[in-house]
């Protein structure tokens, strides 16, 4: 039955994805999201009996392969970690494939997309709940595989090809470190399941890895390399170019993928191998860096952005800053907690974009849009909750789990710590203005979309809005429901073995009595971004444009994306193809032909015309030649003799 | 029923076809209809009894199992002497099975000398499966060079407009590489005494012999399977060569490198092997980057499979010489993989050829609107290059690398590294082709026939199944990788 | 006393000196007229005196068979077979290719070598062979003597073999049935032939039968291959040469024995008319 | 003077053999030197073929074994042999290309 999770979606994907050419939209719809609400309420009830009866169980479906002293199944382990995953994703998915009933419902070829959202769900469940680094590598480049089909569905318009492009190849550098980390504990460990690892790590504490002649402690390269693979599939800082231009993809798959689930992968990765990053301390300071400068970078850039999408993609790569910042801290639950908050918030922002992009037909550039606040009265409301939990205003979800985070880097006592809590700030800060400008400048001031448009401007269809409430009631209550079981007292026994933390870490303890000001200074920012928000955008609305002539350089720098895009096409792209062309001309043509067969045969061609000349057809040549031969030979008869 | 020799009937059997097929009589297109049903319905029961020999091929016995040997020239020693074991099994099922694959794929897109072309492709099945069989020295390398027959007058004759220069600098490269090794042969029999297999396999030679010998078996092995420096013949073979053709060079040819130092280098030279390791590990790490790298830039769709090819053999290499046990099978996985991946690629370039006449990757945009199912079916053939979990390139890749990490983590970070350039050309190529604007194709793009389609699916399985399910496979190659590990390990 | 030296040496010896010299000079000059005389006539007739005065010297060592052959076939067949090709084919005198400076000496460079290396094998030998050389001279004389003393004696003795063999054949003669004619045509030629042998032996024959006697025993097979040779060459000069010339009259057998379909017998009745 | 008339007098084995040999080089001197027509090139053979006979039988005078003769004989057959083939090809020859002078006679070029 628990098996059945996972199964459910790949049976649809498959039914719907051969027969997707014969089959109409609506029996497609059908499968897919019956198959999808019953893995989710299976997915419910799986969670419900973990929290509360402590169940936990491992199911081995089937042997995968085994050589030499590598024995590798496909197998289930179901504890709270992956029990939380695995709620979430049923649940965000199901609602996604019910929006897109209505969002797509205009497509043409329907079934092949909802056959590759159950894919992805399926990939996305194999990942949650494998019990070895294979099958967690499987699901992860499975929902490489997903999200590079799901982006490039419109695959007509070349951006969104070259997107999906852009988003496999940003994946497969992670999964270039995920690789070397599965390699290296293999080599470490001899075995990739996680009870074994876990149980061997202290006897391989002191060990020694030897790459390119330079040692490195064992444990730390590991996590380090596996970091890399989190920090690919996570967007953070240095491999987030793909996350901004995922969004060519459509909405739900925004919302689903880029938003609640597939980035959300490493974050529960780092999560599930805690029991091994708790034992390497520069591996967590260094994933502590990484998170608050990726949340400060993200904030700062979504300032600047015009389009809708993109500022809620940078949001979403923001609020993983956070959640890996928590990590570092080895304050694991809270991570958890927030993703979980995360996800329905930020799904639920998506969807309302989602439903504002699909009235509008398609335009998603904020500049063209505004005055929807009377036509769409429903999705501005949800919009506004979205808008509050993502900025942390206290009754929503974002505000407990944000905070937690950020007591606990207060509270951890380390320069690392104290770096991300100030970062950290100032990206709530920051969170809070772009979150009013994105409302503001998407559902106030007056309409500047074309007229043709405004009568087709309507409230989005049952289909659509449904799921938005639902999101919304999960994003204002998942906070303080939630919030005792994952941060609070009870988090011991909710998290048990499934998330492992040194008891010399206790920020996470210490965060719940941290100082007054500690934890009323995230409040006090958010409440003064949105009111610059508000100063900004709704009432001196020239003031931005002025603020951006003063510090040109800064604003040009952000609107650049900081010029990652830039710098990874000179640096990367431009010098591999430069690179590639010199190997293949160069090398291949110019020196190992000419030096290999194409040189030997012109060197024996020009040989044999000098010995043609030889033969010259005259006599007496060869009677001269007969001449020297008898003398030769003479001369040596004689020296013989002497 | 034991006594039937079966291993050297799967040898001349196709032989025998071949011969059939020169009895034929009639007019041009019903020689051509009857030579090509004949060619295919031998091909069919020799893929049968392939399958035959799996199935009664039993893993608990130890070493080479159906071994017949008869005297050939008693005075020398030599002897027919055939057998089959783990390792050698699926090379044998694999060749049959693209063979009948070929004579299918070809069925319409050669017109000209049809009896020729197929009673070629039937002496190429049974020197191949005889050179993966033979137990002898001497019979190896008459089955290794024979091969070069056939695969030349497939490329010079029914190839593209520079066959023959491919098609001899093909010969002629492989054949320089074999000569050294026919030495290393002979002076291998000189002082091992016998020429036959696992005899030598338990003899231990000198050192400083074995480093001599081991470097005739290298240069032979490495032209073929192609390592690095020795690879520019592929890229022009492939090229010129007609589909079939390329499926059977990169299918089959290319495993008779590897196949080579796996029965060759790895038993009978350990210590040289052990001792030239790094060399060879270096040169597959620069195989994978350089061949994935100069792939990226390829306008020719044929070629940039080609230089995949030599990227994905780079890890065999690497794999093969890691001298543990998770290593080598996965090296034997890659190969198998990589025979049946590629030879399908090959079979979806031919598709287009047909229909466009041409193969530059600029000729086509939008594919996917005229030709969905192809589409679709050369989606799961790049992601089974790629080495996406689920095909088996991954399997094959994983392996090698879980391996080659342990032996030397420098050469597995190269691998890894070809791993993502691998993934770029191929969607690099993929998107190119397939997405876009829709663009003025020319109309005769039209979508799968059922017999393409026939064949592209018989490929797909094998490759879903192996990365789903490999255990059956493993179960077969491990037991006989472990005597290789040990004689290396002492 | 310049002639001193000349009672050091017996007349014979004098004459001999005397004669090869004339005849080598004779030779020398002649060869090399043939290569440098323009017109390719006097080139033959050059070749000619050279043949003849190499016949002579042959003569002179005692060969004198050889000598006559050389006379008949070189002088009688070649040499007119050179003036007939040359009248035949009417050949222009054509001016001599002006020989490259370089050439010449490169040309007369190897060739000195070569004459100073053959010289050098006479040379390098002749220390020994001048000792020899006395010896068989010496020697030569000294055979000669006794060849003269033994030979009355050697005919008795010989005469009294002779009768002894004829017994002995004729005994074995006895003992085997008389076969048939051949048999004893063959007994008969292989006494004679052992006859001729003794006395070879005995030096007492003159330069022909020795040869011939020499020829049809031990060379007999290399004597019949150049025979062959001869043959072929001939044939291959007839077969080269032939053309096929149908402004000359020629006789067709075949043609004329063959029936010819409308000339037949019929018989007639009386009186029918045909 | 007498050295040398002693060193001549009594004709020995040496004196042919420097006969020869010179009659042999003048021959091969022929066969190289001559710029005219292929008939001096027969002639040339000629002499070489002179020159081995005389060599033959300077020895076999010298050392009284007649088997030089019978040599000298067959080189005599065989120079018959070779001057009628010879001269037959050159009949042939000439009767194609109308003119045997050496420099035309180069077809069989490399």
């Amino acid at each position: 039955m628990i098996v059945a999770i996972p199964l459910l979606p790949l049976f649809a994907s498959i039914i719907v994805g051969l027969f997707s050419r014969r089959m109409g939209a609506a029996l497609a719809l059908f499968i897919t999201c019956l198959f999808m609400i019953i893995a989710s309420i299976l997915a419910i009830s799986l969670f419900l009996s973990v929290a509360l009866r402590g169940f936990e169980t491992t199911i081995t479906l089937a042997p995968w392969f085994t050589v030499g002293n590598l024995s590798i199944a496909w197998a289930m382990q179901v504890d709270t970690l992956s029990s939380v995953m695995m709620a979430i994703v049923c649940v965000v998915s199901t609602l996604v494939h019910i929006y897109s009933a209505g969002y797509m419902q205009d497509d043409a070829s329907l079934p092949r997309f909802m056959a590759y959202l159950s894919l992805f769900t399926f990939f996305m469940l194999a990942l949650v709940s494998a019990n070895n680094l294979l099958q967690m590598f499987f699901g992860w480049e499975g929902v490489g595989l997903a999200s590079y089909l799901l982006i490039g569905y419109w695959h007509h318009k070349d951006s969104a090809a070259r997107a999906g492009v852009k988003a496999f190849l940003v994946n497969r550098i992670g999964d270039f470190g995920f690789v070397l980390g599965i390699c290296a504990t293999y080599k470490m460990f001899g075995s990739l399941n996680f009870s074994e690892i876990f149980a061997m790590v202290p006897d391989v504490l002191g060990e020694e890895l030897v790459i390119f002649n330079w040692r490195f402690e064992a444990i730390t390269a590991i996590s380090l390399l596996l970091f890399v693979g989190a920090m690919g599939k996570s967007a953070q800082l240095g491999l987030h170019v793909w996350l901004p231009d995922a969004m060519e993809g459509p909405t739900p798959v925004s919302a689903l993928i880029h938003a609640a689930t597939m980035v959300t992968a490493g974050v529960f990765m780092l999560c599930r191998m805690s029991g091994l990053f708790e034992y390497s301390e520069t591996a967590l300071a260094t994933i502590t860096l990484f998170g608050a400068a990726t949340a400060f970078f993200a904030a700062s850039v979504a300032i600047t952005q015009n389009d809708l999408k993109r500022v809620i993609a940078y949001s979403t790569c923001s609020q993983l800053g956070y959640m890996v910042l928590a990590v570092g801290l080895s304050a694991y639950s809270a991570a958890m907690f927030h993703l979980t908050t995360h996800a329905f918030f930020k799904a639920l922002l998506f969807l309302a974009a989602g439903s504002l992009i699909h009235a509008l037909s398609g335009e998603q550039d904020m500049k063209r849009m505004g005055g929807l606040r009377s036509m769409m009265p429903l999705t501005y409301l949800l919009f506004w909750v979205g808008v509050l939990s993502l900025a942390g205003i206290p009754i929503f979800s974002g505000y407990y789990s944000k905070d937690i985070i950020l007591e606990s880097a207060w509270a951890s006592h380390t320069i690392v710590g104290q770096v991300a809590f100030l970062l950290g700030n100032i990206s709530v800060f920051l969170t809070a203005g772009y979150a009013t400008r994105m409302i503001i400048m998407s559902f106030h001031w007056l309409p500047r979309f074309e007229e043709k448009l405004m009568e087709r401007v309507h409230e989005s269809p049952p289909a659509m809005s449904i799921p938005l409430l639902l999101l919304a009631i999960g994003a204002i209550s998942s906070g303080f429901l939630l919030k005792d079981w994952f941060v609070g007292e009870g988090s011991g026994n909710f998290w048990r073995a499934s998330i492992f933390v040194e008891d010399y870490h206790t920020a996470l303890q210490d965060a719940h009595h941290s100082p007054r000001w500690v934890e009323v200074l995230p409040l006090f920012l958010s409440v003064l971004g949105i009111a610059a928000g508000f100063l900004c955008y709704q009432i001196f609305t020239s003031l931005p444009a002025r603020l951006a002539r003063i510090l040109r350089p800064i604003h040009q720098f952000l609107l650049e994306k900081w010029y990652f895009d830039k710098l990874y096409n000179l640096l990367f792209l431009r010098s591999a193809f430069s690179l590639a062309r010199a190997l293949w001309h160069g090398v291949d043509e110019k020196t190992i032909d000419a030096l290999g067969p194409d040189g030997i045969s012109t060197v024996a061609r020009r040989l044999g015309e000098r010995l043609r000349i030889m033969q010259s057809g005259y006599v007496y040549h060869y009677v001269f030649a007969i001449l020297i031969g008898v003398v030769v030979f003479g001369a040596f008869a004689i020296a013989q003799r002497l | 029923m034991d006594n039937w020799p079966l291993l050297s009937t799967i040898i001349f059997l196709p032989l025998l076809g071949a011969g059939l097929l020169t009895l034929i009589r009639g007019r041009e297109n019903d020689i051509a209809l009857a030579a090509k049903s004949t060619a295919l319905w031998v091909a069919l029961s020799n893929f049968a009894l392939t399958l035959g020999l799996w199935y009664s091929f039993d893993r608990q016995q130890e070493g080479f199992q159906f071994v017949e040997s008869k005297s050939w020239i008693a005075s020398s020693g030599i002897s027919y002497s055939v057998g089959v074991d783990g390792l050698s099994l699926f090379f044998v099922v694999l060749a049959s099975f693209l063979t009948v694959l070929c004579i299918l794929a070809s069925w319409r897109s050669i017109t000209k000398r049809v009896r020729d072309f197929m009673a070629a492709f039937l002496v190429l099945e049974s020197l191949s499966i005889g050179a993966f069989l033979a137990l002898d020295t001497i019979l190896f390398y008459l089955f290794f060079e024979g091969v070069l027959l056939p695969m030349f007058y497939i490329i010079g004759i029914w190839g593209g407009e520079r066959r023959i220069y491919a098609a001899f600098k093909f010969f002629l490269y492989t054949f320089l590489g074999s000569v050294l090794m026919l030495l290393s042969i002979i002076s291998l029999t000189w002082i091992g005494g016998t020429t036959y297999i696992p005899e030598l396999m338990n003899t231990d030679f000198s050192i400083g012999l074995q480093r001599v010998l081991w470097l005739g078996f290298f240069v032979s092995f490495a032209v073929k399977t192609p390592m690095w420096p020795f690879h520019t013949w592929l890229p022009d073979a492939h090229v010129e060569a007609p589909t079939a053709g390329s499926v059977m060079l990169a299918g089959l040819l290319l495993k008779m490198g590897g196949y080579g130092f796996l029965r060759f280098c790895l038993p009978i030279l350990p210590d040289a092997s052990q001792f030239y390791a790094p060399l060879v590990f270096s040169l597959s790490a620069i195989a994978v980057v350089y061949a994935s790298l100069v792939a990226l830039v390829q306008e020719d769709i044929k070629k940039l499979i080609a230089y995949s090819s030599v990227a994905h053999m780079g890890f065999v290499t690497a794999g093969l010489f890691a001298n543990n046990a998770t290593a080598l099978s996965g090296a034997v996985m890659q190969m198998i993989s990589h025979g049946l991946v590629s030879a399908a690629l090959f079979l979806c370039v031919g598709v287009l050829y047909d229909r466009a006449k041409t193969r530059e990757i600029k000729a086509f945009r939008a594919i996917v609107q005229p030709m969905p199912a192809y589409a679709r079916l050369m989606l799961v053939f790049t992601l089974a290059s790629i080495g996406l979990p689920g095909t088996s390139g991954f399997i094959g890749e994983i392996l090698t690398l879980l391996g080659v990490f342990q032996a030397s983590p420098a050469t597995a970070f190269a691998l890894a590294l070809g791993m993502i350039l691998g993934a770029g050309y191929m969607l690099h190529l993929y998107r190119r082709v397939f997405f876009g604007p829709p663009a003025a194709m020319p109309d005769k793009l039209y979508d799968l026939q059922t017999r393409e389609n026939f064949v592209l699916i018989s490929l797909v399985l094998p490759v879903v199944w192996i990365g789903l399910y490999p255990a059956p496979l493993l179960n077969i190659i491990t037991p006989d990788i472990l005597p290789i590990i040990a004689t290396a390990g002492h | 006393m310049p002639f001193a030296i000349l009672n050091e040496f017996s007349p014979f010896e004098l004459t001999e000196g005397v004669i090869f010299s004339i005849f080598a000079t004779i030779i020398i000059a002649c060869a090399l007229g043939v290569i440098t005389v323009r017109n390719p006539v006097y080139a033959v007739l050059l070749l000619v005196i050279a043949f003849f005065s190499s016949a002579a010297l042959f003569v002179m060592q005692g060969a004198e068979f050889l000598g006559l052959l050389l006379v008949i076939v070189y002088v009688g067949a070649i040499a007119v077979l050179f003036l007939f090709v040359v009248m035949m084919l009417d050949i222009r005198f054509v001016a001599r290719a002006k020989l490259q400076r370089k050439h010449l000496q490169l040309a007369l460079l190897v060739a000195g070598l070569l004459l100073f290396e053959l010289l050098a094998v006479v040379i390098i030998d002749q220390p020994r062979e001048r000792a020899d050389n006395k010896l068989t001279t010496s020697a030569s004389q000294v055979t000669a003597s006794q060849a003269t003393a033994n030979q009355v004696s050697a005919n008795q003795v010989s005469s009294s073999q002779v009768a002894a063999s004829q017994v002995a054949a004729s005994k074995k003669m006895i003992a085997k049935p008389t076969v048939g004619l051949v048999k004893d045509i063959l007994a008969k030629k292989i006494r004679e032939e052992e006859l001729a042998r003794e006395e070879a032996a005995k030096g007492l024959l003159d330069n022909t039968t020795e040869l011939g006697l020499l020829v049809y025993s031990e060379y007999l097979v290399i004597f019949e291959i150049a025979g062959l040779l001869l043959l072929l060459a001939m044939l291959g000069a007839i077969v080269l040469t032939h053309r096929k010339r149908d402004d000359v009259l020629r006789q067709n057998i075949s043609t004329q024995h063959t029936r010819d379909e409308k000339a037949r017998l019929v018989d007639i009745e009386p009186r029918s008319g045909v | 003077m007498p050295s040398l008339l002693s060193s001549l007098l009594p004709v020995s084995l040496a004196h042919y053999l420097f006969l020869s040999t010179s009659l042999f080089v003048i021959g091969l001197i022929g066969l190289f030197l001559n710029r005219r027509h292929v008939i001096v090139i027969l002639m040339s053979v000629e002499l070489l073929f002179l020159a081995a006979s005389m060599n033959f039988i300077a020895f076999s005078a010298a050392l009284g074994d007649l088997s030089g003769q019978v040599f000298a004989l067959f080189i005599l057959a065989t120079a018959a042999a070779e001057v009628t083939i010879g001269l037959a090809i050159l009949v042939v020859y000439y009767r194609n290309r109308a003119s045997i002078a050496i420099h035309d006679i180069s077809d069989l070029k490399g």
